[in-house]
């Protein structure tokens, strides 16, 4: 340093000196990192590669009603025939190991079943909708949009199902070309399912109602209810205060949320008011009561099912350990036609069929 | 020019088939208005078949699957036309008594619910004790539901019954069935019930009863009854609308079930068995 | 589950109709929502076209269908439907206007009695959502831009021509079916009426499908 | 029979004369200091009846606190304490099982045994089951209510 500015008042010109000190800010400021410094990043979130926009905005090209006419009937003509685009393995025997496909739902209203031992059910239906198979994943191909801290040990494979048909002209070409490969109608919701690798199904595949059977446990995963911006007595339960004697203006409120001295903050997670429902729920092994093959109907114990009526779900089989099925279960899916000689409804043993006779309880002796 | 002339034979094979469907529609539609006067009143021999009016909970498959579950109940139970005011007798298989079966005779004072979860309630007095029992329309341990007074009451509920003289909800347990003639109207009992004085269950005096006697009380109540009586609320248009299913869908939904309620109702005359009104004394 | 009312039959609204109704604010108590919409109504019936805000003529509109409704269900002669007329019209002369202008007009409507538009706002100014309120077959001219024109737009024209070569693409599979199971001749008039009928059936199917696409299976 | 209603009857009108309002209001959830009706023709449940001083209850056998049908019960009757039995409620009750315009209660003691000899009102018969279990899990015989009573329903 010394050196430096012996050097410069040797010159001893101030136009020099100026630029001398530039020099040296630059140098300094280049040794010290000022920056905030994260040790374990955030991991960036990325959209799934089928999440492209969806609807567009507003068609207002005026069509003729011929010409409208005349596109449906070429949508028609376009889609009205969808075969699997492969050979569905037909052989392999299903292990509890192994992970099937899961199936996007409507969850359509609630009715009671009764028991053949005279006692009354609530069960919730679920409408399994024209769901098809768009697209498949490899193990190693797909990248999921949330990574870990440390990376899945065993991958597996990924569906991805589409239901409800839509109208194309609808929809933006981004959306409508994700749909290219299967050649099914545009679909309106799509969702993914992990499975087996050697549960995957060729493109275009339907899965119907019959993939699941009487008995068996399911996961139905879905939206619940959307009740808003709620006070504590709704959203948690809290008593609230009484009425009367002398209670002023706090009828409803929560009351206190915590201490003062060193703890004197709010703690995270203390029950507040805020926003109520919306969020995903899972409903664990509920058991399939009844199934409507011609209409695509399961009836599932419960009336706790999250959302409702008329919106979706997805359903699983069970991951609960003691719910698991015992019967083979079909295995990728429910392969084989239906014949008409086969009754409409399939019931469970233990549940009463309206066609049956009145129950009748017998004398103990 | 092929072209051009096969439109045009279309178009007169068109008119001409038009024509047709206009006389046949004319004939069509007399005999239409007619067979929807009888499906529509359906609505009041089977009201549990029309759906809950609520939008949110409304869906067409489940409301079709659940009618054609309570068909299928009825085929093997024969539940009667019945209103609230009439008396019936209900058997029911019960694991609790001895015989394992049940039977209750009582009023109807309460019709609620729609679909699979249509109920009733029946009352009665028993040793100078009032009973009531809720029934579920469609559950199977009803055994048989018989009616044996099939009448109507001034009020569409008959709950101020609990709060009435005992000598107006009380039966006979044995009573015998009352057979009406073929086709002929459902009568109206215009039994005006006395009730015991204050205090009730309810203020009935807010109510608006028809089938209650004068209920003697203070000016005061009468004063209150119409400080908060809601006189605007039956120029709601919308409110009402919102609690009834338009006659377009009733149709539709009386259309499909139509055929199987009528085979089901020559079924159930047939099951009947023939009982005769003792004759009254005329002198 | 409620039972629904069976007392008094209503006629479909073949408008929307809002899961919820609107409350609106109401310092004189709840009588006075309905008194706000009598105006509306009254208002309606009077001047068949007005200018207002948004939610107050969507609900408005859906009383107003309801009244018309009723009207053309029951008639004049009928005593509850008369004092429902003369709850919500305020101005008493335009009674005779419901049931002797109105209902013959709607008689025979398959669609909504009224119109709801959208209406322009402007920049800057209040940021309300405005609504134009009609009832349909009014005198004035029409609100919305004449779609007749459309059919020499550029895409309609290209659709035109694509639906006459798809059209006679049909014909022709047609015709080759039925002249290899006819023989050709004096047939020759049942073929051309076949094609017809086919060609007809074509149309009808369409029309289904249409149909099927905007109801939910 | 029919002539001791009476006679309680009228015994209770000329105290509704003398006193007319209520101490505390009939409730539908059975709890501590609920109203009960005895329905047995025990002497001294026949006495507080006639008294217009029905008994109260001041203690309910189970966890939580509100009497169900079946459940044993502690009350007040004439100064003394009595265990009693509940037969019938004035609650909404699950379909099927009748619901009561009073809550009627039979008066036993420690062993089960009821104190009256005859019940002058029906019973539901769905205490039958609820009874028997009773029964098993504690030490006293309650079935011997059913034997006394006159009508099921």
């Amino acid at each position: 340093m010394a050196l430096v500015f012996s050097n410069v008042f040797a010159k001893s010109n101030i136009k020099a000196i100026e630029d001398k000190f530039f020099k040296l800010s630059i140098i300094c400021s280049s040794n010290q990192i000022r920056e905030r410094h994260v040790l374990n990043p955030k991991p960036r979130l990325r959209n799934p590669t089928w999440f492209t926009k969806k609807m567009i905005a507003e068609r207002d090209e005026q069509v003729t009603p011929e010409n409208e006419k005349f596109i449906q009937q070429i949508i028609q003509d376009k889609y009205s025939n969808v075969s699997p685009k492969g050979e569905i393995p037909g052989n392999i025997e299903w292990t509890p190991e192994l992970q099937r496909t899961g199936v996007i739902a409507k969850k359509i209203g609630i009715y009671p079943l009764w028991l053949k031992n005279g006692k009354k059910i609530q069960t919730t239906l679920l409408q399994v909708l024209d769901n098809h198979v768009i697209k498949h994943y490899l193990p190693e191909e797909y990248d999921p949009p949330r990574k870990g801290p440390i990376g899945i040990r065993n991958k597996k494979a990924c569906l991805l199902l589409g239901a409800e048909g839509g109208d194309p002209s609808l929809f933006t070409k981004d959306y409508c070309g994700l749909f290219k490969e299967s050649g099914v109608i545009p679909k309106k919701i799509l969702a993914r399912f992990f499975v087996s690798p050697n549960a995957a199904l060729p493109l275009g595949t339907l899965v119907s109602a019959m993939h699941f059977q009487v008995g068996n446990a399911l996961d139905i995963r879905a939206k619940t209810i959307d009740r808003g911006f709620q006070g504590v007595m709704k959203r948690h339960g809290f008593k609230g205060m009484p009425a009367s004697h002398g209670v002023t203006k706090t009828h409803r409120r929560g009351g206190n949320i915590g201490g003062g001295g060193e703890k004197g903050r709010v703690w995270p997670g203390t029950k507040m008011p805020g926003h109520m429902g919306n969020t995903w729920r899972i409903a664990k092994g509920v058991k399939i009561l009844r199934i409507n093959r011609k209409y695509n109907v399961l009836w599932v114990t419960g009336q706790a099912i999250p959302g409702e009526t008329n919106s979706i779900c997805f359903i699983y089989d069970s991951k609960l350990p003691l719910r698991k099925p015992e019967k083979p279960l079909p295995f990728p899916t429910y392969l084989e036609k239906v014949d008409d000689d086969t009754p409409e409804d399939q019931y469970d043993e233990s549940v009463h069929q309206f066609g049956d006779p009145s129950i009748v309880y017998a004398e103990k002796k | 020019m092929l072209c051009l002339r096969k439109i045009s034979k279309t178009t007169k094979g068109l008119r001409v088939y038009s024509s047709v469907v206009k006389q046949a529609n004319h004939v069509k539609r007399t005999n239409i208005n007619n067979l929807r006067k009888d499906v529509l009143e359906y609505r009041h021999v089977y009201p549990e078949f029309l759906p809950d009016p609520n939008i949110e909970f409304r869906n067409t498959l489940r409301e079709k699957l659940e009618r054609n579950d309570m068909l299928a109940r009825r085929s093997h139970i024969n539940i009667p036309e019945f209103y609230v005011g009439s008396i019936l007798a209900v058997e029911s298989s019960d694991p609790h008594s001895l015989g394992k079966m049940h039977r209750f005779v009582g009023i109807c004072i309460q019709r609620q619910g729609c679909g699979l979860r249509a109920q009733f309630t029946l009352r009665n007095i028993i040793d100078h004790q009032g009973i009531e029992i809720l029934y579920e329309m469609y559950d199977p341990a009803i055994q048989k539901v018989e009616i044996l007074r099939l009448e109507k009451r001034l009020d569409d509920e008959l709950l101020y019954l609990r709060d009435a003289l005992p000598e107006y909800c009380t039966f006979d347990p044995n009573m015998e069935p009352e057979i009406l003639p073929e086709g002929s109207p459902i009568p109206i009992n215009e039994t005006k019930v006395k009730l015991k004085p204050r205090p009730w269950l309810e203020r009935w005096e807010r109510k608006n009863l028809l089938g209650v006697q004068d209920l003697e009380l203070p000016e005061k109540f009468y004063k209150k009854a119409e400080a908060v009586a809601k006189p605007w609320e039956k120029y709601d248009l919308m409110k009402e609308y919102r609690k009834t299913i338009p006659e377009e869908e009733q149709l539709e939904i009386f259309n499909e079930i139509d055929s199987r309620l009528q085979k089901l109702h020559v079924q159930g005359k047939k099951m009947k068995k023939r009982v005769f009104v003792k004759p009254t004394k005329l002198a | 589950m409620n039972q629904a009312e069976i007392n008094k039959l209503v006629s479909q609204l073949r408008i929307r109709v809002n899961p919820r109704l609107r409350k609106f604010r109401n310092p004189l108590g709840p009588e006075e929502r309905l008194n706000k919409l009598r105006k509306t109504v009254t208002a309606l019936i009077k001047h068949e076209r007005i200018e207002l805000n948004y939610p107050r003529a969507d609900e408005s509109r859906m009383y107003a269908e309801r009244l018309i409704s009723d009207a053309i269900r029951y008639g004049d002669c009928h005593k509850s439907t008369m004092e429902m007329a003369d709850y919500w019209i305020v101005e008493k002369q335009l009674i005779h206007k419901l049931f002797k202008v109105l209902v013959p007009r709607y008689e025979n409507y398959t669609i909504a009695y009224t119109r709801l538009l959208k209406a322009p706002k402007p920049y800057p100014g209040e940021k309300h959502l405005k609504a134009v309120l009609e009832l349909r077959g009014n005198p004035y001219p029409s609100l919305i831009p004449d779609t007749q024109s459309n059919r020499s737009l550029l895409h309609n024209v290209l659709l035109d021509e694509a639906r006459k070569a798809f059209r006679a693409e049909k014909y022709k599979e047609i015709a080759a079916k039925v002249t290899a199971n006819f023989k050709e001749g004096d047939k020759q008039r049942t073929e051309h009426d076949e094609v017809a009928e086919k060609l007809q059936e074509d149309e009808d199917k369409t029309k289904n499908t249409g149909i099927k696409a905007e109801t939910p299976t | 029979m029919f002539s001791s209603s009476l006679l309680i009857r009228s015994a209770l009108k000329t105290k509704t004369i003398s006193r007319n309002f209520h101490v505390s209001n009939q409730r539908y959830e059975i709890q501590k200091l609920t109203r009960l009706r005895v329905v047995d023709n025990s002497e001294i449940g026949k006495q507080a009846m006639a008294e217009g001083r029905p008994p109260r209850c001041i203690h309910v056998y189970n966890k939580t606190g509100v009497g169900k049908i079946g459940d044993k019960v502690l009350v007040a009757i004439r100064g003394e304490k009595k265990k009693g039995i509940l037969v019938g409620l004035k609650q909404n009750q699950k379909t099927k099982v009748p619901k009561f315009d009073s809550n009627n209660l039979v008066l036993i003691d420690d062993n089960g045994t009821p104190l009256g000899t005859r019940i002058h009102v029906p019973i539901p018969t769905i205490l039958r089951t609820i009874l028997k279990e009773k029964t098993f899990s504690k030490g006293a015989d309650y079935t011997k209510l059913l034997g006394i009573a006159s009508k099921f329903v």
